[in-house]
């Protein structure tokens, strides 16, 4: 893989003001991903995960900072180079039952991207449709299907198809399963994972679910409050987590029943509420008042994310140790 | 059988215009008193409006055939005003979703006095020391008295409707995914505190979820549901770590957890029927890697095994337990 | 899936999708009442010269005549027959009533959907003067602008259509708004739709039920404003709608010489319109959103 | 003033006395305005309701003289008037002892102040037509019941002018008004009329008369009046039934509807409007005489042969009218008409024939064509309500006759400005002419013509029919005071008219008054149909007023309404609990 | 400043914004007509052109058009009572002294018309919303299909003629009775004025209360949906509970800005109504003043019921933020 394959954000911030107050989406992400990675975002609601993958896609507007792709500053692509990204890098949203316009049939949902993108002909269209569906593991009748005909599972894998229309090198995917019964979701994941394996690309996925998060990607980011508090290799994060809050969140991910659980049991600080905190008044690290590792500075001085060893960094005065 | 709530062959049965939906299917269930019971499956399934149906709400034009007795009283057949006091007296809900189960234009301490007060002759006064006791149980502070609820985060609102589900001193606790929505170190409070107060009324709770960890860690007993109908009930550990009937067993294949990194976790394959005229054979037959010719012929009859489980399949799959 | 997602998702799809609007129509008991009610009503309008026995200009007989064989309604003050008038008059009304609603539904839909899809400074500007005309009582506006241009049809053509787009672009507006948060539209963009594509062709699609209902009532505002002017004298007189009728009926002292009937049926037969055309919005509205149904679902 | 005033007063005291029962009760009277009064300003009344305002001030303000509907004049404050040979020197002879309602004397006083008025304030003098502050070079009161009027230049319609047109005010009230121009009328005005208004607030829309004592001939015999004021929707004949009010003007078409009512009476007289119910006598038909082909004058004369006037009095007025004459007067004014005027009695084969006969050609279609072949398709201007029935038969007769013509509904500001530049075909009006010969001769008349699209500015308004003879003869007739020479000037003009035809005169409305029998007893013997004002003056001749006009709720139809609605109730609620239950 | 307070003053601003345009159309739709006011009553009147002139400077019709706009701002607006200028038709009585002599009799019928059908349609949308597919429901469904497909006018007419022509039960039209005369504000005189505005009201009130309950009704059976009314039904609450503090107090919000948007609907159909009964309102003023052509009046009306629709509309915005607390308390 050539150098500067790769997207890069530098310092980016989003704000949202919400309930009448601001609140930074974003604070100053800073993070590299090959184009060939198979990374994912983990964070609970409202640590900006969603936002840095619509960030990335050009989909938000950036407060602050830059994103770059493959070297190009996206804040300054014109139309053509903003078409030429498209195609190159394609997003699977969140809810599977919104993503599909009730008003057209497959065939016209997957030849959206190939008409505006590639430029094809309606008969190559038609004919890279079929394709797709038969990479999905759907029947080629599905072309002339509504929405409303389709299961979730089924729609699901059809927005995959239409991401992959355009032959893309990488893939956002966000919260792709979270709208799915179990029993789908590791369908749609193993198909995630089998495409790019097949064709070299990379992707982004977006989840709340550490379980998710480890089973599919090879490098793990941990977000809260905005910020990115942790990005390590998969295997070592869960064996040996370095950020509380990633502890915190490995530790309540589901286990398989039989599996022995170690949970950390004691909260924070003991006497304060965790559902009475807000994490963006705080001045220094935001997981400071829910932490158990929680020094003097935490509170006064945001932690910079550090290299921690074995290509992982960590944003964290007081980091746990490596197993 | 003396269960605090015992179900017989109850079917609840939704009109549309596209025919009858059968959300409940013949569910015969007996749930011992003092225990958790925890009633597991996927979204359809019918564990909602299961719990519902516990306290006798069937929305128009809804009805239901079989046996409701819960804590020895006819459920279907009670009177207007009989029904009335019967609910959170007897039995109460901890709702799904507590975000939206608020009254989003009156203050917390409104509508926890609200409930004690309509169902016994207290002052306002009273009803509010009363509210302000509650809110202590469930670790709020008495400021929450006088917020509305969008002042209130997810896990602040779902101990509100936790203490408000303890008020009356209900037999019965429905506790309906009532973690679902919340971060995961909000849902462990919660949780906890759940257990805590359970703990100390000494009710019997009915839990109803989707997450098998969550089951797996709370209930002395579980039902396994699909479409409609249990599929397997017995001793939650023992279903849990050897699963009897394929679904169970695919379920918990499919369930990723953060110990199945790095293995292949296989979804169940096809999709399940429309609720709509269902078949009259098993229902999980055509998704089943087990079935058989009789699989597609009759719906098989409850099988009981060794270890007190019921099994509703020809082919249950823990041999060891058969009796 | 939530309660809320299916109610949601239900407003746009349908049990069948490839079914024609009219076929669904037909599925729906009230939809098929207002459909027959219309195309009785357009079949008088269409026939009117066919159907009508005299032409309601000519002086045929002696002035207020009572209701007769040879003249159902009587004859007006000038010994015009009046049932003749009426039948004229369904045309007028129902062509004022469509070509209005037509004018209405452009108008409205693409005020609101260029409002809602641009934002900012031109949804702003927009929705600030839709404000106004929706605050100003648009009867008494009406009646102003249309003794200013005139009676005659194509003032009141011009108001009515100038009155009536307003309250649809707001809804229209507030339908952008919330199909333009659905992740098909963003879907649409990363596919590299331009903006024209996905204002008409992925947001339009999607309120073409919500477009026809209101079209629908809009057909009904816009005869009873036509009557409410020709109430005041502004509708020509010298072409019949159901207004005029009535307005003679009215300067006529009608219920001394005619009784009722010269000025009930021309209320009633706005109020059949109405009604039908309510019913077929209703069926709309029971495709698209179910709280238009009585019947529970 | 514009209007005669309201059915009042008298100049003739036996009629009066013939009816001696002294009355109690009220009479109520319904008269269509198109607003409230907030004005009684003598002097000032804009718009439209300037006529109603004009009826109800005429209760209590009266003029010098008044004027029998044939034209001739007739005392009323003036008890006798005289002029001099070469018409610049009047003088108005006062009755004797007259007294304003207060107890005030009435007297020569009193006219020089209100004349005065409008010499010092010329808007006075010009809002209402009768324009005499520029002819008068002085007023002076010769004694206590004779004043002086010297005039600037000779000019014999005089006596209306000042004798009709102008209110004599109480010197002793309006000397201590310090702004005239902003004064809107009083409570209590201090009347000369037979009545007194009673605490009357502006924008009231009941106003409250009460008999005046010190009137010139006695109390009035009816204590009381009460007038609403209708909107021109109200529904007249409703009221009448339900003997809301007593007393109103219907439309046409209303009293057809109420003559088989046997509880109602219908009374009219001659030359007031009944068209639109306000001040509409006449209906014109205007062309626009400048304009090809309406300034050839075979084609006036043949559109007026082929209009049926009798038709449109039968069916647009319902019979309540006269059909016009072609000299331009109100048929009623006798003693100014000559006998053996041209008229063009209806024909629609003889129109077509005459328009053939300088080349207009049959069309395809049946209808005549230009002499050069291209289509003739005349439009009537109206601003629609009930002109529009007038003009819908007007279109019948033309097509009758081969004229293609249609009705144009615009609005008056339309009217107006077509009027102005002369870009029009044909116009109909209503007019509200008082019957003078000056007054109504000589709107039509100008002695240069204006080219059409240019603004006409000339007096009174936009004719564009010029004919210097006509101009000549009226201009004649203002200087020479025998009625003789008068006569046949205007008979010349009227002559030269009637066969030129710029206009053509199509009816003459009658002015309807219908009455509830139920609260007026005996009121047909004492005004029977024909009864004409002002002979046999109304107030003073009515019978009693039956004391019982009583309420107009049926009380036994109260009682069954709410017992019923209480029923629908009852029965909604018994419903909805069985289902519930 | 807190959110609620920037809500209002949002809300304040926009009203502000609404007038001002609404001022400016106001001035410019009559100006739009080619014709001269001054000429159309020298028409009617037959006036000579030295009066023609005289009145067209004496409503300064022969100054700038802008000057003319300028004026009319400074006047409207800077001035207390509102300078509205001189009506045409009534001159000198100036517009204000009109209005204000019509505006309270509009004010007592459409208000009290709006509360009462308010009410009653409220409390109809309620029961229905929360027994949807009921009788009352379905009852409610078709009522206000048909009232809500025929003309006000026309259910006036229809009224009047069986109410008061056939029936005999209340009077024809007008405010009060031609023959009373004691005096304003006595007992007998309410009595009165009452019994007159019955008819119209009642008219007014058949046409509008479906239109409330319609909303409420719509607006309930999305809220008996909601997760908390299934909630209140799960907590055994009362009755009484669940209609007043779950369905009324949660319907009632969309149902208070509508009243709002609904009053200039009102306020427009209620001119039909004021004219059918003659009763002496804004309406049959304004209805006047058209067809006399009385600029002045039509624009100092049209400013006072802007005026009055939009101060509503605040007013609705205000109430519903204080009866909403996710709005007040943010």
């Amino acid at each position: 893989m050539e150098k500067g394959e790769r997207i890069e954000l530098k310092e980016a911030s989003v704000n949202y003001s919400t309930g009448g107050r601001n609140v930074a989406a974003l604070d100053g992400v800073s993070i590299s991903i090959g184009l060939n990675e198979r990374v994912s975002v983990v964070g609970e609601s409202g640590a900006g995960k969603t936002t840095l993958g619509r960030a990335v896609l050009g989909l938000v507007r950036l407060d602050g900072g830059s994103i770059e792709f493959m070297g190009k500053d996206m804040g300054r692509m014109r139309r053509r180079a903003i078409l030429d990204f498209r195609r190159q890098v394609q997003p699977v949203f969140q809810d599977p039952y919104d993503s599909m316009n009730p008003t057209q049939n497959v065939l016209q949902y997957l030849s959206m991207p190939q008409r505006f993108l590639m430029k094809s002909s309606r008969a190559e269209m038609r004919e890279k449709s079929e394709s797709l569906l038969e990479t999905m593991g759907l029947e080629s009748d599905m072309l002339w299907k509504y929405p409303h005909q389709l299961s979730g599972g089924q729609k699901q894998r059809i927005a995959i198809a239409r991401a992959l229309a355009t032959e893309p090198r990488f893939i956002i995917a966000d919260e792709p399963t979270s709208m799915l019964d179990a029993s789908a979701a590791a369908g749609i994941l193993n198909l995630l994972r089998k495409l790019a394996v097949e064709r070299d690309m990379g992707y982004m996925l977006v989840t709340h679910n550490m379980g998710v998060a480890a089973y599919s990607a090879d490098r793990i980011i941990v977000m809260y409050s905005g910020r990115v508090v942790e990005d390590q290799k998969t295997e070592s994060i869960v064996t040996s987590p370095r950020h509380p809050y990633t502890s915190v969140l490995i530790g309540h991910a589901p286990v398989s029943a039989g599996v022995a659980v170690n949970r950390p049991t004691e909260l924070a600080g003991s006497d304060a509420d965790p559902d009475a905190i807000d994490p963006w008044k705080l001045a220094g690290c935001r997981y400071s008042a829910r932490c158990t590792r929680r020094l003097d500075e935490c509170t006064r001085v945001v932690p910079e994310l550090k290299e921690t060893g074995g290509g992982g960094r960590a944003a964290c005065h007081n980091p746990l140790d490596a197993e | 059988m003396s269960g605090i709530v015992e179900l017989a062959d109850l079917k609840i049965i939704f009109p549309t215009s596209r025919g009858d939906v059968n959300a409940v299917d013949g569910v015969t269930l007996s749930v011992e008193e003092g225990s958790v019971f925890g009633i597991a499956g996927e979204s359809g399934c019918g564990k909602t409006t299961i719990g519902l149906a516990l306290m006798g709400i069937i929305r128009k034009p809804g009805r239901s055939e079989g046996g409701i007795r819960v804590n020895g009283k006819d459920v279907s057949s009670m009177k207007d005003e009989e029904q009335r006091l019967f609910r959170w007296k007897e039995v109460s809900m901890v709702f799904q979703g507590a975000m939206n189960s608020l009254n989003p234009v009156k203050n917390i301490g409104y509508q926890i006095a609200e409930v004690i007060r309509d169902h016994s002759q207290v002052t306002r006064q009273k009803s509010m020391e009363m509210a302000t006791e509650l809110l202590k149980k469930v670790r709020l502070p008495a400021t929450i008295l006088d917020r509305f609820p969008h002042q209130l985060s997810g896990g602040q609102k779902q101990r509100v409707v936790i203490a408000m589900a303890i008020a009356l001193n209900p037999k019965l606790i429905i506790a309906d995914e009532p973690t679902t929505a919340l971060d995961v170190v909000s849902q462990e409070y919660v949780l906890q505190m759940l257990k805590a107060v359970v703990e100390a009324s000494n009710s019997t709770v009915v839990l109803i979820s989707h997450d098998l960890s969550l089951l797996a860690e709370m209930c002395d007993y579980i039902a396994i549901m699909y479409l409609g109908k249990i599929m397997e009930t017995g001793r939650a550990e023992d279903i849990l770590a050897n699963p009897s009937h394929p679904y169970t067993l695919a379920l918990l294949d499919s369930n990723i957890t953060i110990d199945k990194r790095g293995k292949k976790v296989e979804s169940i394959p096809g999709y399940p029927p429309s609720p709509i005229n269902l078949p009259r054979n098993c229902r999980f037959s055509d998704r089943c890697a087990f079935a058989t010719s009789e699989c597609y012929e009759s719906e098989p009859p409850p099988t009981t095994m060794k270890d007190g489980r019921t099994v509703y399949c020809y082919h249950p799959r823990y041999e060891d337990g058969e009796g | 899936m939530t309660e809320s997602r299916s109610r949601f998702a239900r407003l746009f799809h349908t049990e069948a999708g490839t079914d024609t609007v009219l076929l669904r129509l037909l599925h729906s008991k009230s939809g098929l009442v207002g459909i027959f009610i219309l195309a009785a009503l357009s079949a008088v309008a269409l026939l009117s010269s066919f159907i009508a026995p005299y032409s309601p200009y000519a002086i045929v007989a002696s002035p207020y005549l009572p209701p007769s064989q040879s003249h159902l309604l009587g004859t007006d003050g000038l010994g015009r027959d009046i049932f003749s008038q009426m039948i004229y008059g369904t045309r007028l009304s129902l062509e004022i009533g469509f070509v209005s609603a037509v004018g209405i539904t452009v108008i409205g839909t693409v005020v609101g959907v260029v409002s809602g899809f641009a934002g900012s400074y031109v949804d702003e500007a927009l929705m600030r003067f839709v404000d106004v005309m929706l605050v100003i009582p648009s009867i008494a506006f009406m009646i102003f602008v249309a003794t200013i241009m005139g009676p005659g049809v194509v003032s009141v053509l011009t108001v009515i259509i100038v009155f009536g787009w307003p309250p649809l672009s707001r809804m229209i507006r507030s339908q952008t708004l919330s199909i333009k948060r659905r992740g098909f539209v963003e879907s649409a963009v990363v596919s590299g739709s331009p903006r024209y594509y996905t204002l008409f062709r992925v947001i339009l699609p999607n309120m073409t039920s919500l477009i026809v209902a209101n079209a629908m009532l809009a057909v009904i505002y816009a005869i009873i404003a036509d009557a409410s002017l020709a109430f005041i004298g502004l509708a020509s007189t010298n072409s019949y709608s159901w207004g005029s009728v009535l307005y003679n009926a009215q300067i006529e002292g009608a219920i001394y010489h005619n009784g009722m009937l010269w000025i009930t049926l021309p209320g009633v037969a706005i109020a059949i319109t109405g009604i039908a055309m309510t019913l077929i919005a209703r069926a709309f509205g029971d495709i698209t959103d179910p709280r238009f149904s009585t019947e529970g679902r | 003033m514009l209007s005669t005033a309201f059915f009042v007063s008298a100049s003739d005291r036996a009629t009066a006395s013939t009816s001696t029962t002294s009355t109690s009760g009220t009479l109520t009277v319904g008269i269509v305005s198109p607003g409230a009064i907030t004005n009684l300003n003598p002097w000032l009344a804009g718009g439209q309701s300037a006529i109603t305002t004009d009826q109800l001030r005429g209760l209590f303000y009266i003029t010098l003289l008044l004027q029998a509907p044939n034209g001739t004049l007739m005392p009323q404050l003036a008890q006798s008037w005289s002029s001099n040979a070469n018409a610049t020197v009047y003088t108005f002879n006062l009755r004797p002892n007259m007294e304003w309602s207060d107890g005030t004397p009435l007297n020569a006083s009193d006219v020089v102040f209100s004349f005065n008025v409008l010499l010092q304030n010329p808007l006075f003098d010009t809002l209402n037509g009768f324009l005499v502050a520029s002819l008068i070079k002085k007023v002076t009161a010769l004694n206590s019941t004779a004043v002086r009027f010297t005039l600037v230049h000779p000019f014999s319609p005089f006596l209306q002018y000042a004798g009709l047109g102008k209110y004599i005010v109480p010197a002793h009230v309006f000397s201590q008004v310090s702004n005239l121009s902003n004064y809107t009328g009083s409570a209590n005005p201090v009347s000369d009329g037979p009545y007194m208004l009673v605490n009357w607030s502006a924008g009231a829309t009941v106003l409250h008369y009460k008999a005046n004592p010190h009137f010139y001939l006695g109390k009035p015999k009816i204590e009381n009046i009460a007038v609403e004021l209708l909107s021109p929707t109200a529904n007249i004949p409703a009221l009448l039934q339900t003997g809301e009010i007593t007393l109103a003007q219907p439309t046409p078409s209303q009293v057809a509807g109420l003559k088989g009512q046997s509880n109602i009476g219908v009374s009219f007289s001659p030359g007031v409007s009944i068209l639109s119910t306000y001040f509409d006598p006449a209906g014109l038909l205007m062309f626009d005489d400048a304009l090809y082909p309406y300034n050839v004058t075979l084609v006036r004369q043949a559109i007026a042969t082929s209009i049926n006037r009798t038709q449109i009095v039968d069916l647009a007025l319902n019979s309540y009218g006269t059909a016009g004459s072609q000299g331009q007067l109100p048929t009623s004014l006798t003693q100014w008409i000559p006998p053996n005027l041209p008229n063009y009695t209806f024909n629609p084969a003889k129109a077509r024939a005459m328009l053939q006969s300088i080349g207009f050609k049959n069309g395809t279609n049946g209808y005549l064509e230009f002499p050069n072949g291209t289509a003739w398709q005349p439009q009537i201007m109206d601003t629609g309500g009930s002109a529009s029935s007038v003009v819908s038969v007007i279109v019948q007769n033309l097509k009758a006759a081969g004229i293609d013509a249609s009705e144009s509904v615009v609005t008056i500001g339309s009217i107006v400005k077509g009027l102005q530049y002369g870009n029009f075909d044909m116009i109909l009006l209503g007019t509200s002419r008082p019957p003078i010969p000056d007054f109504v001769l000589g709107v039509f008349v100008t002695n240069s013509v204006t080219p059409v699209g240019t603004q006409e500015l000339d007096y009174h308004g936009w004719a564009r029919w010029s004919n210097a003879t006509v101009w000549n003869d009226l201009n004649q007739a203002r200087n020479v005071s025998s009625f003789t020479q008068q006569y046949n000037l205007y008979a010349n003009a009227q002559q030269i008219m009637a066969q030129q035809e710029p206009l053509v005169t199509l009816y003459y409305a009658q002015n309807i008054w219908a009455y509830s029998n139920a609260t007026i007893h005996g009121w047909s013997k004492v005004a029977p149909q024909g009864y004409q004002f002002p002979q046999a003056p109304l107030l003073m001749a009515l019978g009693v007023p039956s004391a019982s006009s009583g309420s107009p709720v049926n009380t036994t139809y109260l009682v069954i309404g709410v017992i019923a609605v209480l029923a629908i109730i009852g029965v909604a609620v018994y419903a909805v609990r069985k289902r519930k239950g | 400043m807190s959110a609620y307070g920037r809500f209002l003053l949002r809300r304040a601003v926009y009203a502000v914004i609404t007038f001002f345009i609404a001022l400016v159309m106001i001035f410019i739709i009559p100006r739009l007509v080619a014709v001269n006011p001054v000429d159309i009553i020298a028409a009617s009147q037959q006036l000579p052109p030295s009066a023609i002139r005289q009145l067209t400077v004496e409503f300064g019709l022969n100054k700038p058009v802008y000057v003319q706009f300028l004026l009319y701002l400074k006047n409207v607006i800077l001035t207390f009572p509102p300078n509205l200028g001189f009506s045409y038709e009534y001159y000198p009585i100036s517009v204000w002294k009109l209005i204000s002599i019509s505006l309270p009799w509009t004010l007592f019928l459409v208000g009290t018309s709006v509360a009462i059908s308010a009410f009653l349609g409220t409390m109809m949308g309620l029961y229905a919303g929360m027994n949807r597919g009921g009788i009352l429901d379905r009852m409610m469904s078709y009522a206000a299909m048909t009232t809500q497909s025929l003309p006000y006018f026309w259910i006036a007419i229809v009224l009047q003629i069986l109410l008061a022509v056939v029936l005999r039960v209340f009077p024809i039209g007008g405010a009060i009775s031609i023959t009373d005369v004691s005096p304003p504000y006595s007992l007998p005189w309410i009595q009165d004025v009452v019994y007159h505005a019955l008819l119209p009201m009642i008219t007014i009130v058949i046409a509008t209360t479906p239109v409330y309950s319609i909303i409420m009704r719509n607006t309930l059976v999305d809220i008996v949906r909601e997760d908390y009314m299934v909630a209140a039904e799960a907590k055994g609450l009362k009755k009484s509970t669940l209609y007043n503090t779950y369905g009324l107090r949660n319907g009632i919000l969309p149902v208070v800005s509508l009243i709002a948007v609904h009053f200039g609907y009102v306020v427009g159909g209620a001119l039909l109504v004021e004219i059918v009964f003659s009763y002496p309102g804004v309406g049959t003023l304004l209805f006047n003043a058209i067809l006399s052509h009385d600029y002045p009046l039509i624009q100092g009306i049209f400013f006072i019921l802007a005026i009055t629709v939009i101060g509503a509309n605040f007013i609705a915005d205000v109430i519903y933020s204080y009866i909403d607390p996710r709005i007040r308390y943010t």
